[in-house]
């Protein structure tokens, strides 16, 4: 048991400060790549490449004064941002970075992925909510809709991959598949893999299903008022959203650290960046799409495709058990 | 345009050079037929382009410019009011663009529209709602024969005598009040 | 039928979505249009037309060819030029007496006092580089400079007398003049 | 003007305390701006919101307000130039020739020939400009950062064209009474040859990455529609009144300049909503194109200023004038009066923006916040010309 504690605690702290680093490298590709779409170099002063850009951004942040507007509640206030970003860190936790490279081995993982995301959007909500801004309060409004909305057919899809490999764990998931691509998951489950993205878009907020935050509606959304860090870790616990979304589709879809040659890590690693500058290339071509049309997409198209994909997968499985059986 | 505004009262009417001054007609109206005449120029097709206040001797004589989306011609309709009671009726109900222009031009020379239903500041400051900018002082006022285009009048009442040109006398004192402006 | 048309379009309206991401992934990999200002200078800089300036003289480059007429100042919207005439020169005791016998002869005298104004004031902060000045210059002593790179720290900074600041690059020219005739020596 | 009495619960200035005396129980008061990212400058929209639906939303202007109506009493005709250049940033060359056709109007002054093609073909362009500043604005409210740049990678090239003769980037003062200021030289014209082409190559990518996209085809297709009869009762002209399918532009419905002898069409749209309003300005794209080229094959030879042209003392002759030019947001019409002294008696600015705007409380009605803000966005608001 003991070793088990000192596992999870070297865990955290890797996990904390990967989530730390994973920001800032984040927030580095993000304007790089922005950059390069728009034909400038993005940032290129500080360090080289301007690797060092994001560090001089956070200690800016960290160095603002932390101001709060009238009327505004102060615990709520400031719950908010704490709250956006603490479950972030669990949600590394379970998963599998190569063959037992793991911090918490508990067979419900993908589980607690979901149960712990779904927290985010209560943070959004009071942060909203607590600064007594219109726009906060809209914003709000906006990301429980649409996070509720997502998560359905969030959920139904990895339920699919899970009917198929019969386990909650991810180890065992990533175990079912196999080295080469035509072994994982996206070739059984192409269409989960396609919901699994575009909800995972709309649960973490990015464009072009950034509304809770849409800056031409409602200036910043949710963090109008935040300053200095307040608004510096919901921008961090958003980018290790992302990269949660983006392992969790490299767990179900994209065979984990599966992969010839290189080792396990590696492989996952590099997958899941691929998935990110996917992520960070839709934002920087697409318009962002109107509310009520982000709703429509959810309950007219992702939630049947997701409950069809599922009753089929469910059909096939139970065939294939019959097959067994016979 | 006569047919147009056959049966309205009006002051004068005139035909105009378009090549000259870029207007084809010009109407001095009373206030009275203002919106009977707007209304009937909506059923004819026409738009309203603008309405703007100009500080004459006279009175501020509120010009609106109405012209056509699919044939050339424009048409100035002229309404005067008194300096020292300028009102005129709004045709905000009939041309929903006169909305702005006619607050605008409240915010410029002081002319109230009469009917206008949120006759509240435009482009100056709500605090100096007071202030007149465009108005001109009394001395610099020019009678508005000097400079508007009389045209070829087609129709005149007979009371309406602002147009007509100053018997030779007269002009030279207006021409000199022209000068000191 | 209709089933697959909405099928079609679908897939269609899908695909221009690809399409988007196949414009924005030829641009990341094409060469930047920034020009990394420091290090390298835009291209347009040869027709640029910044601040006034006043032109030299034929004869000699660095005496304004302005003639004090206050033209300039008429034409201009913005008031930012004054021009300072020059007063006429104490005349010597010679010239003292030759224009008392002129004036007793009943002779025209000729005025002795200098075109070219004795400070030109222009306030760059009002300025709106129209032109208008430099057009209704009946000498045509007034051009736009190319100085693109003019920065201050207050506001003072922007009002110069062109007249000095004609004569000040007659300073630098001065300064730099030691190397010049070396140089054409060599050539020689 | 009387004050409205305090309303107590309503916090706000005199405007929001207006706007909140007619409104509903139980909805939301917004003001959008003045400095708000989607409203171009300072334009301040106060909207009454039921949730995210408009309910009634109402400008406020003002904020950018100048006065040049006054300026220009106080200005002789040639020094009011500058101002004109002024009131519209995205295109600052129909502004100039408003103004100075309306004085040549006036004061009876043939401009030569060369003169009229050097302004036909730097306004086009600047209409370009103007129309590619839209683009990428109107992309932007619309939640696409990207197509800015593009689109102003494009404009840099017009303004380096037109910083040849103007000497000018975006506040050009570049006409005069009686002709243009500076000669397009060869340089210029090679320039603008060369750039038709390359502008051409470019509006297909515009295409690709914008308007074929189905997310933006759903953000303003059937959002905004304004009926032909609305443009009448408002006014609104240029690319709106087009869009709504209504074919007017001052170009050839009151021709003036060299346009008659130039071939090029007028685009509408029937479609009446926004994305009409976005087809007929990336057409109008194309169509300044052709008219450029024209241009350039047949300009003449000849001055560009005429002779004996205004000096600074000039007086503008007793009389009134109305000139119209089709602008990159509409009609754009000057109206002079002149009582024959050393300045303008009354000079009247009909800014297109001014009309367009003020549809955008009734079309925005019963909306969401969204489309209220593409539909303002499709207006393409330019607030130094509103406000004036």
């Amino acid at each position: 048991m003991p070793a088990e504690l000192i596992r999870i605690l070297i865990g955290l702290v890797a996990v904390a400060l990967s989530v730390g680093l994973i920001g800032l490298v984040m927030v580095w590709v993000e304007r790089k790549v922005a950059g390069h779409v728009q034909r400038r170099p993005g940032p290129y002063e500080v360090g080289p490449y301007g690797l060092l850009q994001p560090l001089a951004d956070a200690l800016k942040l960290v160095g603002k004064q932390l101001f709060m507007p009238d009327n505004a509640d102060p615990i709520l206030f400031w719950l908010a941002p704490v709250l956006s970003f603490l479950p972030v860190l669990l949600l590394f936790l379970p998963l599998p970075l190569g063959d037992g490279l793991y911090t918490l081995d508990i067979n419900l993982g993908l589980l607690l992925i979901l149960a712990f995301s779904g927290l985010a959007v209560l943070s959004l909500l009071l942060g909203g909510w607590a600064s007594n801004n219109k726009y906060g309060l809209l914003g709000a409004a906006r990301a429980v809709a649409q996070s509720v909305a997502y998560e359905i057919p969030l959920l139904l899809s990895v339920l699919a991959v899970a009917f198929v490999s019969g386990s909650l764990d991810l180890a065992t998931v990533v175990k079912e598949q196999g080295t080469w691509p035509w072994n994982w998951n996206i070739m059984t489950q192409p269409l989960a893999f396609l919901i699994y993205i575009v909800s995972a878009l709309g649960e973490t907020n990015r464009a072009p299903f950034d509304l809770p935050e849409a800056e031409s509606e409602l200036t910043a959304g949710f963090h109008t008022e935040y300053s200095g860090m307040g608004f510096g870790l919901f921008f961090l616990a958003e980018y290790a959203n992302m990269v949660v979304v983006c392992s969790v589709a490299t767990v179900l879809f994209l065979g984990g650290w599966h992969g010839p040659v290189l080792p396990g890590p590696v492989w996952f690693v590099l997958k899941v960046s691929l998935l990110m500058l996917l992520l960070v290339f839709f934002r920087w071509t697409y318009p962002r799409v109107r509310f009520d049309q982000l709703l429509n997409i959810n309950w007219k198209w992702l939630m049947p495709l997701a409950v069809a994909n599922l009753m089929l997968t469910a059909f096939f499985v139970k065939l294939a058990q019959f097959a067994v059986v016979k | 345009m006569e047919a147009l505004l056959q049966g309205l009262p009006l002051d004068y009417l005139a035909a105009c050079d378009y090549a000259k001054t870029g207007q084809n007609w010009q109407v001095f109206l009373p206030a009275g037929s203002l919106v009977k005449a707007a209304e009937r120029l909506l059923a004819a097709d026409w738009h309203l382009e603008d309405i703007a206040a100009l500080d004459c001797f006279e009175g501020y004589v509120v010009t609106y410019h109405f012209a056509h989306f699919d044939r050339p011609g424009r048409a100035t309709l002229r309404v005067v009011a008194p300096h020292d009671a300028p009102h005129v009726p709004s045709i905000s109900s009939v041309f929903q663009g006169a909305l702005w222009h006619e607050r605008e031009t409240r915010d410029f020379h002081g002319v109230i529209f009469d009917g206008h239903p949120n006759l509240i500041p435009l482009l100056l400051d709500p605090d100096m709602a007071d202030c007149f900018p465009l108005r001109k002082d009394p001395k610099s006022r020019v009678k508005m024969r000097e400079f508007l285009e009389a045209g070829q009048v087609i129709y005149r009442n007979p009371s309406f005598t602002l147009m007509t040109p100053d018997a030779p006398a007269e002009s030279q004192v207006s021409g000199g009040t022209a000068a000191t402006a | 039928m209709n089933v697959i048309k909405e099928a079609c379009k679908t897939v269609s309206d899908l695909w221009s979505l690809m399409v988007g991401l196949k414009v924005t992934g030829k641009y990341f990999l094409e060469p930047q249009r920034t020009v990394r200002y420091p290090w390298k200078a835009v291209s347009n800089l040869d027709t640029y037309k910044g601040h006034l300036e006043l032109v030299g003289g034929m004869k000699d480059p660095f005496k304004p060819r302005c003639i004090s007429c206050g033209m300039c100042a008429l034409a201009c919207p913005s008031n930012c030029l004054t021009v300072v005439k020059k007063k006429a020169p104490k005349p010597t005791p010679e010239e003292e007496k030759a224009l008392a016998e002129a004036k007793a002869t009943g002779e025209k005298t000729k005025d002795k006092t200098p075109k070219d104004p004795e400070q030109f004031l222009y306030d760059y902060t009002l300025c709106s580089l129209c032109g208008t000045c430099m057009e209704n210059c009946p000498a045509g002593a007034l051009r736009f400079s190319k100085n693109v790179y003019m920065a201050g720290y207050s506001r003072n900074d922007f009002q110069f007398d062109l007249v000095l600041k004609l004569r000040e690059s007659d300073a630098r020219a001065t300064k730099a003049e030691p190397a010049a005739p070396a140089a054409e020596t060599s050539e020689a | 003007m009387t004050r409205y009495a305090d309303m107590g619960q309503v916090a706000g200035d005199f405007y929001t305390e207006n706007f909140a005396q007619t409104a509903q129980e139980g909805s939301l008061i917004l003001n959008l701006g003045p400095q708000h990212p989607s409203t171009h400058g300072v334009l301040r929209v106060i909207v009454e919101l039921d949730g995210e639906y408009v309910l009634r939303a109402d400008p406020v202007l003002g904020y950018l307000h100048r006065m040049h109506e006054k300026m220009a009493e106080v200005k002789t005709a040639a020094q009011f130039i500058p101002n004109m250049g002024r009131v519209d940033y995205g295109h600052a060359l129909a502004w100039n020739w408003a103004f100075v056709g309306a004085v040549e109007k006036l004061a009876g002054i043939e401009v030569p020939e060369r003169a009229e093609y050097a302004r036909t073909i730097t306004c086009e362009l600047n209409r370009i400009a103007s129309h590619l500043l839209w683009w990428g604005a109107y992309l932007l409210d619309l939640g696409a950062f990207t197509p800015i740049m593009y689109a102003f990678d494009d404009r840099e090239k017009i303004l380096d064209i037109l910083q040849v003769p103007t000497g000018s980037r975006l506040t050009y003062s570049y006409f005069r009474i009686g002709g243009v200021a500076q000669d397009l030289n060869e340089d210029c014209l090679s320039r603008i040859r060369a750039f038709i082409p390359w502008m051409r190559s470019r509006l297909p990518m515009y295409k690709d990455l914008v308007s074929d996209n189905i997310i933006l085809r759903k953000r303003i297709e059937g959002v905004g529609v304004i009926e032909p009869d609305q443009c009448r009762r408002y006014g609104a002209t240029g690319p709106v009144a087009r869009g709504s399918g209504i074919n007017f532009d001052v170009r050839r419905a009151e021709p003036y300049s060299v346009y008659p002898k130039l071939d090029f069409e007028i685009p509408t749209s029937m479609l009446m909503d926004a994305r009409g309003r976005y087809d007929v300005r990336m057409i109008e794209i194309e169509q300044s194109l052709r008219i450029i080229e024209q241009c350039v094959e047949q300009m003449p030879e000849g001055d560009t200023l005429v002779k004996g042209a205004p000096k600074p003392s000039w007086k503008v002759p007793k009389g009134e004038a109305y000139f119209a030019v089709e602008g990159g947001r509409g009609k754009i019409g000057v109206h002079v009066v002149s009582d024959g002294g050393k300045n303008i008696y009354r000079t009247k600015l009909r800014a297109p923006g001014f009309s367009n705007l003020s549809l955008f409380a009734e079309v925005s009605r019963g909306t969401i916040l969204a489309d209220a803000v593409a539909i303002l966005g499709s207006l393409d608001l330019i607030i130094p010309e509103i406000d004036r």
